[in-house]
């Protein structure tokens, strides 16, 4: 067993230097790296590119360090619920690359599985494809049109887990898995936050979500609030 | 003319038993309201879902379980939960029969436009653009005309667009219309008190007209 | 929920045509779909291609179909321990085709997430590189020659699962996962045995290793062999 | 002149602590009993097994749990298991920080052959090209010569590869030898009781000595 743990956020970010690009897990608000963030935003690490699907609300996930400018460009599919990302944007102080969600996912599996370039059809025909190399295939019948895409560099990937043990082994819990897994294969440095460490041999070989091979840094993060973006219930009848 | 619990309702007769659907934000959503019983439909959620359920009772709000609208919502029996890459990576593979979506324009040989409109705040497609990419079966819920009362439904579109070629019905709260592979809306069902003019009035692509078009049963 | 159940092996191959291409899940004799084959051997489908790892021993897994005659081609990475297999290579009844192990399981991936084709450096220059389109990608500094390797296209998968629902989601056990949840994935048609069918509901959501909208038919299989190839074991001291 | 376990033994120095390694049938599985206590090292096997350990014991095997020779294995703490493209997904992502196999040829820059004789029964690459294609590191662990007495270290392969410009170091029962990015087997260590002189005889490809050739230490 190869020992991952580090002691806490600020440790596990050491390096993390100006200009530096990540690779940011989390779903909206859901499965977001919390105390990595806030760690950042301590550290004041400036003019970072953040690849993560979403970008935060104003006070709380990545937001926060757009409150701080310390992001210098965003990558992600979808954008909203953000004022002071739009102010940003709308001025020219923050660049914004938009790309389709699946490619984002994409992107970073093959970063994970070694494969530098693969063929999707979303966005073709769409200003999403210009530039791009394009190109027909035939799969099961059905000929399309595909764009070339390619799996994401990145310096480091932040990830948050539900589990992890000192090997780096990491399980997500339910829709907090999302790009989680994906991104902590896809980083070049690894460092994932988790809600509860355990020792090696504590979890499941079968249940594991996330190899530790893939991942070079773990702690156990505090205080996590786990803010909910949309609470929609329904009443008992 | 119908409200957009009537569009839900006609959609959700498109929905046949076994399939695997995905519903946008929206209209879309309220299809799973409609979906009669006996009909067994697993929904799937592009933030790694399947088998979604409705909205937790109050309290039981799980912040970790959310759907790709970002609402907390709940598991049914059966349900498996994944990583976005196998998420798409099911769509793009056409396991998921069905995409139901909403959009701001379509055009008559199926191109649609739904995620941007120059200057204007740009959000971003999200998943749209792999959905409409991938789907075997896209049916679009959307208003006829927009707020300025001009035509949705276009020779071709005029905002960029989320994807070609592929949206094969429309449903408005005026008609139901397929998308000929060869170009062209055809006039299926009208709504309930719609004539066939008022429909020619808010078409401004092709369309087309062949026969008595009867009422929608909803 | 989709139910997917069917009463047996035999019920769930009743399709299975002559010249049909099958991906066959398992690696050795480790997790292969023992019911299946035996079920084929009884229907006595013939010209079958089998995309395998390897091809069984010659009583067992793919090898009883080598003995009845009924598979014209194999794809797989590894073919010794058989030696009806060789006799039937050599004298040409049988054409069989080599592929990198990394390669086959990345073409049955790609196949499940609908990526017609990738890039991978095995096989560069080599014999299993002629003919194929290569390409030089540099990932991460590094710069790399690439072949341009397709997505399987089959008719059927048949894999073997430890627990599976009546949704059709499967989890594996230990290293009988290997090529089966790829395979799964890959099918147009997915035929899952599972040593116990449980309802719907009885599987953790988090812990599903193939959701069930891969898998068109399960069935709990019987009598289980699995058995072991190289029993190797060390003494206590 | 090294014996078998000599070879693995002499390799398993080159296994530094927090490596993950991935050892070929034969020699290189010997190398796993020669790993110094304190070195901590995770054996990946490419059906599927990061913290692979030791045989079990009798009566304990399991058929579900067997390594890339289908041998049955056991796991150690901190293990985990995962299917056969997230397996060669690390190894093509060079997670795996070294990888220790067999040959039958190697060419002086780089090239290896082990897996296919022309004329006899060709059994497959198996793992072996995803392996030499992938890896940041490979060690290779053979006999210097052939059994018809025929060096294995070339100017070029004569049989078909398995990979091009790969092989980093070779140890041999007479040698270790680096080979340079500039082509040619460099000459590092003798084994014990062997000349320079014995190690040039058993070499065809471009053989480098420079300097005083230090005995191995195993």
């Amino acid at each position: 067993m190869i020992n991952k743990v580090v002691k806490n956020a600020e440790e596990a970010i050491k390096d993390i230097h100006d200009g530096a690009v990540l690779l940011v897990g989390g779903f909206g608000l859901c499965g977001i790296p919390e105390n990595l963030i806030a760690a950042l935003v301590k550290k004041g690490v400036k003019n970072l590119t953040c690849i993560s699907n979403n970008a935060g609300v104003d006070d709380f996930g990545l937001g926060l360090l757009l409150q701080t400018r310390q992001i210098k460009k965003m990558i992600s599919s979808y954008v909203g619920e953000n004022d002071e990302f739009e102010r940003q944007m709308l001025s020219g102080e923050l660049e914004v690359e938009l790309i389709p969600q699946g490619t984002l996912a994409t992107r970073c599996l093959m970063a994970g599985y070694g494969i530098p370039a693969f063929y999707t059809p979303a966005g073709f025909g769409t200003e999403v494809g210009e530039g791009k190399e394009s190109r027909k295939f035939t799969f099961n019948g059905i000929e399309k049109d595909y764009l070339m895409e390619y799996a994401f560099e990145s310096d480091f990937a932040l990830v948050k887990a539900w589990k992890g043990d000192e090997a780096g082994n990491l399980i997500f819990r339910s829709t907090a898995r999302n790009f989680n897994p994906l991104m902590a294969m896809a980083g070049k440095i690894t460092i994932a936050e988790v809600e509860e460490l355990v020792p090696a041999g504590t979890l499941h070989p079968d249940q594991i979500h996330t190899p530790g091979i893939y991942v070079h840094r773990i702690f156990q993060g505090e205080k996590y609030e786990k803010r909910i973006e949309q609470r929609t219930v329904r009443k008992r009848n | 003319m119908l409200d957009k619990n009537g569009i839900a309702k006609r959609i959700a007769r498109e929905v046949k038993d076994g399939m695997y659907v995905n519903l946008g934000i929206g209209i879309p959503t309220l299809v799973a309201n409609f979906i009669p019983e006996g009909i067994n439909v697993v929904l799937q959620s592009e933030n790694g879902i399947l088998g979604m359920g409705p909205f937790p009772y109050e309290g039981e709000e799980d912040a970790d379980l959310i759907n790709a609208g970002k609402q907390t919502v709940t598991l049914l029996p059966g349900a498996s939960i994944f990583d976005s890459a196998m998420s798409f990576g099911m769509i793009r593979a056409q396991k998921v029969d069905l995409t139901i979506l909403g959009a701001m324009e379509v055009s008559e040989n199926g191109d649609i436009a739904n995620w941007k409109i120059p200057g204007k705040m740009v959000k971003g497609m999200g998943g749209a653009m792999d959905l409409v990419a991938s789907a075997k079966n896209i049916i679009v819920a959307m208003q006829h005309v927009n707020k300025a009362g001009e035509s949705k439904l276009l020779p071709a579109c005029t905002l960029p667009l989320t994807g070609v070629r592929c949206v094969k019905k429309i449903v408005t709260e005026l008609a139901v219309l397929d998308v000929l592979p060869e170009g062209g809306f055809r006039l299926m069902e009208r709504a309930p008190g719609v004539s066939v003019e008022q429909i020619k009035n808010a078409t401004k692509g092709k369309l087309i007209v062949e026969g008595i078009i009867p009422e929608m049963e909803i």
